[in-house]
């Protein structure tokens, strides 16, 4: 099964093809097409992921591109952690189609979001698969372009249309790390296999320097992708998009590519305890720093990206610390509770028409079927016990302890504070209380949209327990397998780290209960709206505007000098010599004033000239 | 097996073309745009011939074809005649080149369907230009080569300067003088060496100038390379030389805009890389520092300009300049990457930009402008239009699965090995064209639609032709790239070689 | 001179000259018995007979050995014949271009003395081609010149016309005493008027101070003969002159005078000074020395010529600035003294024939019509008459020196004598700038005839000169451009004027 | 005979040369401008007698070469005149000035 493991990119980008030729004609029974072929690739994804748990890896590659006596390879490769991510992706590729098929009804470019959807999921199954760093690189590209698409895919709205560029540049100032992180790899390791850069890095052939420079250079790739501070800004801005491809995308599987990355890149970023670092930290600080803006965002979808953002920050602080399993097993459970909570707010946008939270309340009763599932999420994301959060969380709340971080594990302890305080925090103000809003047309969501969800809730709940300190951890024996490099399986922590983490996501729901459901405490006990502390978190700490003053206005002043060297300097010295020819010519016409004797009179002038010169010289010019 | 009369066929067919439209009357358009456009056939096919020749793996030698052309008078009594032969010829790099010629001239052809006066005189320039074209491609020897390099001139001349926009004497002016000197300063050089070393065919010339008792010294030489860069420097366009090519890609009426930014800067670069890499690589040598940095500037120069145009033309203009900086990277690196990365440059930046132009020719026929701000929200009207726009800009900004990413990337993976630090700078350039070409294109097909799109026909007809052809190739290259690495081995073998090692 | 020795002359080799001679005494009897009514047309058609025979007769010349009578001062050698067969050429066109003008100002009157000043003009310059003494030289210039005013100022009742003759009579008579003067220090220096004689006493001159004399003897004579080829610094009555002129006389001016211009120039610069010893016997001619003065008036020429040229609104005026610049061209031959020199310089001049003769066609076609000679006027000519546009285009083209013409190869020949041996970067480089200006306002008149719409839409008839010129011009232009060798093989493979200088 | 070395004679060349094409240059009758012309021309016939008696290689060509440039020169003087008197009939003046229709 796994040397057939490259069809399963190819399933969405047969979709993505059929849609694009026949779209206008198959209308909104494209769908069928789409589901149809994720469904393909899901279940050879499933297939490959069974075969793997008890073969071993499985890679091939074949010539791409020659460059002198280096010859380029594209390919696949199953191992570990890609037919993890494959499962992954396919699933939540899978029943996003699905519910799209609700969510979209009605749209008039019905076919072409399924086409782009098949795109996306083309490219982000085509990114696990890839056996190289280049072919990484390029999918990478892709899902960029997926994302980008699907971000404006209300073009005409000119929220989205910023929104999808800001997405597309911001992550290019990432990619362009990776980019030059590669090649600089490329020299020093002479080639782009992940195996053999490896075993380079491994030969000591690399300087120590080489290899921080390439791991970071590396990691601001997966920043910028991801949404790690300073390059997340584009990602709830891209809420901009359907909420489907916000749960695909900007929750589940693109924006964990980063993580994927530097999951991958692992054994580069092994080698220099500088690059952990700095992943480390930087994952801490995006953590915090996302969440203490979730806390007062009032948009539904917003909050949501925040906290995207946060979970992610905590994968790369759980990779920085050397938790290569507790990374890699947060980006699973999340990507499914994540989906699920997107999916359920989708399903609630569907339903009141608005992303307001403040204009939304006591959903509970009308959604059925919807409210419990987001609760679910937001009991998963929380991280209350025994649901799948928890015990990821948990192991990465162990592994950034154990790897020495102590600063790092008390910030990531308070990230988890406010998780369950602005999650709880949403879920109050959605669904209890009162209606708000104009609530009359609200009705639950068709089977389409509810199915997935309901798939994704009970991964929610279940998934974590295939790697939990009580069952075994056996999702991270299976990934390290062969492997020591990467870690152990299960990091034994002390037992106060799980009560602590229960601890504060408990206070956390606890005061998001008084504050927005028992409603105890005023909405304004610590900061009200108004006061500076809620200004600035309102305003995503002014990041944005930060960058328009800086990086935004230099690069426009550049522009305006250059334009200034443009039209007067370079158009200026063509005019000068063009005035000049002309003059040259005004003058000499001018002497040709019609009077024969100033014609002779030149002549012998000319003559007298060179007369004297030849007189001077004694006869020759030398 | 010689197939010297094919190639000779392929450069002149065009002619054959001007002929019979000579006996047309210049009153049947369509008559006259079906003729146009079937006269630029025999030459495609005959380059699509070649490919496939060499795909069959037969020797491109074949293709070598040499005449008796011009004596001249030795230059001192005793010596010999200098002969100037009529040589033409085929290497993979050229065969790529005459390939891209012809593709690119039979859908400007197509284009051409826009042209609203004089289509007699109009297509019979063109079809002159074509010949000049793929003459520039094929000729053997420095004389030919100028001759067929000067050939492009004035039919451009006219062709801008008839058809063209508002300003477009200025244009059509501006673009003679420029290259005018620019092919005076080539046509010094390329006397200098003709009365040094009593030949002007390219490959013996390689061979003389690898000689080190050549009766030319290393000043000279480096004067004479220096003079070329000069030379293709114009053409390619290399700051601060490229104040014309702003004015006609404005002013030019879009299917020469295809044909001039798609084929004729590239014989800018066709001559670095074929003369200047070839005929010195030492002095290449010397002068790659400068060179890449050249090509940095070019690159960042022609971004940040192209942030802050209204005119989506102007856009494309500057465009055009930063990715010959591309190509100025990749020659700078001097290394197997670099060059190919520069070539795939020519042939992407070829095909990407005539796309893009034909676009920019569809919409202004629909609506009368280019400029950024008027045309906005126009997926709305025009969906499959604003698409291939989108999809030209992707692959304009280098997006991998397309041909602008290959060449990008090849010609950075070349220079961070010899300059690392000036790579670095390059790499801003990324960024920059991500951002510049998004403003543009979203501002023009995204956000809310600032007129009435109603009435306004999308794509239909024959101009799915050009779009889908472009956007084929454009793709194939970025997923298959072998298609033209494969020609090339040879080529870049020659070149390394020369470079000594 | 006893009979016999008169018999024993060779007088055979004359037979172009004699024609020439005959012809004009027929015409002027003819002029003078033939009814007033009758259309003099007919003695230009006979003219131009005389000068294809004539041409016939020279041609069949080639490739003979050096033939000289009478004293050496009448030779007959390559370069006679090379130059003299172009003299022919261009004088048949410029006929051909006559029998075709007719202007309101009156010269039907004077038409059939047009034809034979024409032609005795045309004898001049013939002389001057095969003169081996100085006094030849000189009478055969004169028999160029006195004719050549007389022409400039045909059209008698037209005040341009007379000013023109006047402008041309007076600096003529100023360059030709200064040329003369400088020819007398030569005499006096050698002893001898005979070319030969001169050079091989030159070249034994031993006394430095001589050889300075000569030096400033070579200035006086190649300023003077500047004149003719119209170079600096004796280049400004050109555009007056060009201007005022009937435009055949123009178009005879800018070409045939021209042409003969050259020959003096190289005959006595080469001859002379080619041989003249700089600095005791068998040392480095002379001219060696002065190369960089003959470089700096090209350089001049060139940049005065295709500088002033681009503020004209005349277009006669414009094509006098063009044919300074073209001068100018053919200066950087003489200047590099490389061995293909006279190839480049006679192919220069052929291909300078063909493309000027026929815009001066369409110039007279053009100016007729509208009654002046503004560049204006040429404005729509692409939809007035496509054809006549499109020759003029071509024609332009070659004067500009795009590949594919005739104008290319000259300058092409030009420059690989430019780069031999002693390169001249300065001038080459000097030159192809100019060349670039001179694109400027070639394409000027590009941009009023296909660019610009016409102001009158009529249609023009072409005559039959008119379109004999045109064809021969562009064919010409076009076939030497593109084989070149045509003619080139001509000079190869029948005349060695190397020989006729240097063989001795 | 001899007692005047031949650079006198040369020396009254040049000036008379000289004085000639002052004359040509600023004088602003046409007919004193054609006579200062023969003046230059004339001086070049001393130059050539001058030369066939004294100069380094006296032969008789100088005096052939005089007699020429006399009948030349009458001939050009002859032309000069008749297209003056031309422009007379059309102009009413003789001064060379005012000859400036065509400048520029």
């Amino acid at each position: 099964m796994m040397e057939n493991a490259w069809l399963i990119p190819l399933f969405p980008l047969v979709s993505f093809v059929i849609l694009l030729l026949f779209g206008k004609r198959l209308k909104e029974a494209g769908a069928y097409v789409g589901i149809l072929m994720t469904l393909a690739s899901l279940v050879f994804s499933i297939l490959v992921l069974f075969e793997r748990f008890s073969e071993p890896s499985y890679i091939q590659k074949f010539e791409w591109l020659k460059i002198g006596d280096v010859s380029l390879t594209a390919g696949f490769e199953v191992n570990q952690l890609n037919a993890l991510m494959l499962f992954i992706v396919s699933l939540v590729s899978f029943l996003v189609h699905t519910y799209s098929k609700g969510y979209m009804h009605g749209d008039g470019r019905f076919p072409v979001f399924y086409a782009y959807l098949g795109l996306f999921t083309f490219a982000m199954l085509g990114l696990v698969i890839s056996p190289n760093l280049l072919q990484t690189y390029m999918f990478w590209e892709l899902v960029g372009l997926g994302s980008f698409l699907l971000i404006g895919f209300y073009f005409y709205k000119e929220e989205a249309k910023a929104a999808a560029k800001k997405a597309f540049i911001m992550t290019r100032i990432g990619d362009v790390g990776l980019f030059i992180g590669m090649i600089l790899l490329f020299w020093k390791t002479g080639s782009f296999e992940y195996s053999e850069i490896f075993s380079a890095v491994e030969a000591g052939g690399i300087s120590q320097t080489m290899i921080t420079l390439t791991a970071i250079l590396i990691f601001i790739g997966a920043v910028g992708k991801s949404g790690q501070f300073p390059l997340h800004t584009w990602l709830p801005d891209a809420m901009e998009g359907p909420t489907p491809v916000s749960a695909l995308i900007h929750a589940a599987t693109m924006v964990a590519a980063g993580v994927y990355l530097v999951a991958t890149m692992f054994p580069l970023f092994a080698a220099s305890k500088t690059a952990l670092l700095t992943v480390a930290t930087i994952g801490a600080f995006t953590a915090i720093f996302a969440a203490s803006i979730g806390l007062v965002q009032t948009d539904i979808k917003r909050v949501l990206a925040y906290s995207t953002v946060s979970q992610l920050g905590y994968m790369m602080l759980a990779l920085g610390s050397a938790g290569y399993v507790a990374g890699v097993f947060h980006l699973m459970t999340h990507a499914f509770f994540k989906a699920l909570l997107f999916l359920a707010a989708g399903s609630v946008i569907h339903a009141v028409h608005t992303q307001n939270i403040e204009e939304m309340g006591g959903l509970w009763k009308k959604l059925k079927w919807t409210a419990p599932l987001f609760l679910i999420g937001t009991l998963a994301i929380s991280g209350v016990p025994l649901l799948s959060g928890f015990f990821s969380k948990d192991e990465i709340l162990v592994a950034a302890w154990e790897g020495g971080h102590p600063i790092l594990f008390v910030l990531a302890l308070i990230a988890a504070f406010m998780t369950a305080f602005y999650m709880f925090r949403l879920f109050f103000m959605v669904f209890t209380g009162e209606a708000r809003g104009n609530q009359n047309h609200v009705h639950e969501s068709p089977g389409s949209m509810t199915l997935p969800m309901l798939v994704l809730g009970v991964l929610a709940i279940i998934s974590g327990y295939v790697n939990t300190p009580w069952f075994g951890s056996f999702l991270g024996d299976w990934l390290v397998d062969g492997n020591e490099k990467l870690g152990h399986g299960h990091m034994e922590g002390p037992i106060w780290i799980m009560i602590a983490a229960t601890v504060v996501s408990l206070a956390g729901i606890y005061l998001a209960w008084l504050i927005y459901g028992k409603r105890s405490v005023s909405r304004n006990w610590l900061s009200g709206s108004g006061d500076t502390l809620h200004t600035i978190l309102y305003n995503k700490y002014y990041v944005d505007e930060f960058y328009q003053m800086t990086v935004v206005a230099v690069t426009k002043g550049i522009s305006y000098f250059l334009r200034f060297i443009d039209v007067f300097l370079v158009g200026g010295i063509v005019k000068g010599v063009v005035g000049f020819v002309q003059g040259l010519g005004a003058t000499g016409s001018k002497l040709q004033n019609g009077q024969v004797q100033t014609y002779a009179a030149v002549a012998f002038v000319g003559l007298a000239i060179l007369t004297v010169i030849f007189a001077l010289t004694g006869g020759y010019l030398q | 097996m010689n197939l010297g009369w094919a190639l000779t066929l392929l450069v002149l067919f065009p002619l054959l073309g001007i002929v019979v439209l000579a006996f047309m009357p210049k009153t049947a358009e369509k008559s006259i745009k079906l003729v146009g456009f079937l006269a630029t056939l025999p030459s495609l096919l005959l380059a699509l011939a070649a490919y496939l020749h060499f795909k069959w793996g037969k020797d491109l030698a074949d293709f070598a074809v040499t005449h008796d052309w011009i004596q001249f008078r030795g230059m001192n009594a005793d010596e010999p005649y200098f002969s100037v032969n009529f040589e033409l010829g085929l290497s993979g790099f050229q065969l790529i080149l005459v390939v891209l010629t012809a593709v690119v001239a039979t859908l400007a052809a197509i284009a051409s369907k826009y042209v609203k006066k004089e289509w007699k005189g109009y297509y019979m320039l063109f079809l002159l230009l074509e010949t000049g074209m793929l003459g520039v491609f094929t000729a053997e020897n420095l004389i030919l080569f100028f001759l067929f390099f000067e050939i492009t001139l004035i039919p451009t001349f006219f062709l801008i300067g008839k058809w063209g926009y508002f300003e477009k004497e200025k244009a059509a002016y501006s673009f003679l003088i420029y290259n005018g000197l620019g092919s005076a300063v080539l046509l010094i050089v390329i006397m200098i060496l003709f009365a040094k070393t009593g030949t002007t065919n390219i490959e013996i010339l390689k061979s003389i100038m690898a000689d080190p008792s050549a009766p030319l010294s290393g000043d000279l030489k480096l004067g004479l390379f220096i003079a070329l860069l000069i030379a293709f420097g114009v053409k390619l366009p290399i700051f601060p030389l490229h104040s014309w090519m702003l004015k006609v890609h404005v002013q030019a009426p879009p299917a020469v805009v295809m044909i001039h930014s798609g084929i004729l800067l590239k014989i800018g670069a066709y001559g670095l890389i074929r003369f200047g890499l070839g005929i010195f690589p030492e002095q290449f040598e010397k002068l790659a520092t400068l060179l890449a940095i050249l090509g940095v500037i070019n690159l960042l120069y022609g971004a940040f300009l192209a942030f802050i145009q209204t005119d989506f033309k102007m856009v494309l203009a500057y465009s055009s300049i930063s990715h010959m900086g591309i190509v100025l990277i990749g020659l700078a690196a001097m290394n197997e990457a670099g060059v190919q990365g520069a070539i795939f440059q020519v042939i992407s930046h070829g095909l990407i930009s005539a796309l893009l132009f034909f676009l920019v020719g569809v919409l202004y026929e629909r609506t009368d402008t280019s400029l950024i701000e008027n045309l906005g929200g126009l997926a709305k009207g025009m969906p499959i239009a604003a698409g291939f726009l989108l999809a030209a800009a992707m692959a304009s900004l280098g997006l991998p699965g397309m041909s602008g990413f290959v060449s990008e990337f090849m010609a950075f993976l070349g220079l961070f090995n010899e300059l690392p630090w000036v790579a670095a700078v390059g790499t801003l350039g990324i960024i920059l064209t991500a951002a510049y070409l998004l403003r543009a294109v979203l501002g023009m097909t995204f956000g809310q639609a600032h007129r009435e799109f109603a009435g306004i026909m999308d794509l239909r007809g024959v101009e799915f032709i050009p779009v889908v052809v472009l956007t084929f190739l454009i793709v194939l290259i970025g997923v298959y790239p072998s298609v033209l690495s494969a020609p090339l081995q040879a080529t870049l073998e020659t070149i390394m070689l020369g470079l000594g090692g | 001179m006893s009979a016999d020795t008169f018999q024993s002359i060779n007088w055979s080799i004359l037979t172009p000259e004699f024609i020439i001679l005959g012809v004009i005494a027929i015409l002027i009897l003819l002029d003078l018995f033939m009814p007033k009514t009758l259309s003099r047309k007919i003695l230009g058609w006979i003219g131009i007979a005389a000068i294809l025979a004539a041409l016939i007769f020279t041609l069949n010349m080639a490739g003979g050995p050096v033939r000289t009578i009478l004293d050496n001062t009448f030779r007959v050698d390559s370069f006679a014949i090379a130059f003299k067969s172009l003299l022919l050429v261009g004088a048949a066109l410029v006929m051909f271009l006559a029998t075709s003008y007719e202007t309101k100002a009156g010269l039907e009157r004077y038409e059939a003395e047009f034809y034979y000043i024409f032609l005795s003009a045309l004898l001049g310059a013939m002389v001057m081609t095969s003169s081996g003494d100085l006094i030849t030289l000189y009478v055969g210039l004169e028999l160029l010149s006195i004719p050549s005013y007389i022409l400039a100022g045909m059209r008698k009742f037209d005040s341009k016309s007379n000013e023109a003759a006047m402008k041309y009579v007076i600096s003529g008579g100023i360059s030709s005493a200064i040329a003369l003067f400088g020819m007398s220090y030569v005499y006096g220096i050698a002893g001898s008027t005979d070319l030969i004689e001169i050079a091989s006493k030159l070249s034994m001159l031993a006394d430095g101070q001589q050889a300075y004399l000569l030096g400033l003897a070579f200035l006086m004579i190649f300023v003077g003969l500047a004149f003719k080829i119209s170079a600096a610094p004796f280049h400004m009555w050109a555009p007056d002159v060009y201007q005022g002129a009937p435009t055949p006389v123009t178009a005879f001016l800018s070409v045939v005078s021209k042409t003969a211009g050259f020959v003096i120039v190289i005959r006595v610069l080469l001859t002379v000074f080619g041989a003249a010893a700089s600095n005791g016997p068998n040392s480095m001619p002379i001219i060696m020395n002065m190369q960089d003065y003959i470089a700096v008036i090209a350089g001049a020429t060139m940049i005065i010529g295709n500088v002033v040229a681009l503020k004209q609104s005349d277009i006669k005026r414009m094509f006098a600035y063009s044919s300074i610049a073209h001068a100018g061209y053919l200066l950087v031959a003489v200047t590099s003294l490389s061995a293909n020199m006279f190839y480049s310089i006679w192919f220069y001049l052929l291909a300078y024939l063909l493309m000027n003769l026929g815009a001066f066609a369409v110039i007279q076609v053009v100016s007729e019509k509208s009654g002046s000679t503004k560049i204006a006027d040429f404005a729509g000519l692409y939809r007035r008459s496509p054809v006549l546009a499109v020759a003029m285009g071509i024609l332009l083209i070659s004067l500009a020196g795009f590949p594919g013409t005739a104008g290319f190869i000259g300058k092409l020949n030009i420059f690989a004598g430019a780069f031999a041996g002693d390169p001249h970067y300065v001038l080459a480089s000097v030159m192809i700038a100019t060349t670039v200006v001179s694109y400027f306002y070639y394409f000027g008149v590009m941009t009023q005839m296909f660019f610009r719409p016409a102001e009158d839409e009529s249609k023009f008839n072409l005559p039959f000169g008119i379109i004999i010129v045109l064809i021969v011009a562009v064919a010409g232009s076009i076939l030497f451009g593109l084989m070149p060798n045509l003619a080139l093989d001509f000079m190869n493979n029948h005349l060695d004027i190397l020989n006729d200088f240097f063989g001795q | 005979m001899s007692s005047i070395p031949a650079s006198a004679f040369l020396a009254l060349a040049l000036i008379l040369f000289c004085i000639g094409l002052y004359g040509a240059l600023t004088k602003r009758n046409t007919v004193i401008v054609l006579i200062s012309i023969e003046l230059m021309l004339n001086a070049v016939n001393i130059n050539l007698v001058t030369f066939s008696k004294y100069g380094a290689a006296p032969s008789i060509d100088g005096q052939v070469f005089a007699l020429f440039a006399m009948a030349v020169a009458a001939a050009e003087a002859a032309v000069g005149l008749a297209i003056l008197m031309a422009l007379y009939q059309r102009k009413k003046t003789v001064h060379i000035d005012e000859m400036d229709e065509m400048k520029q």
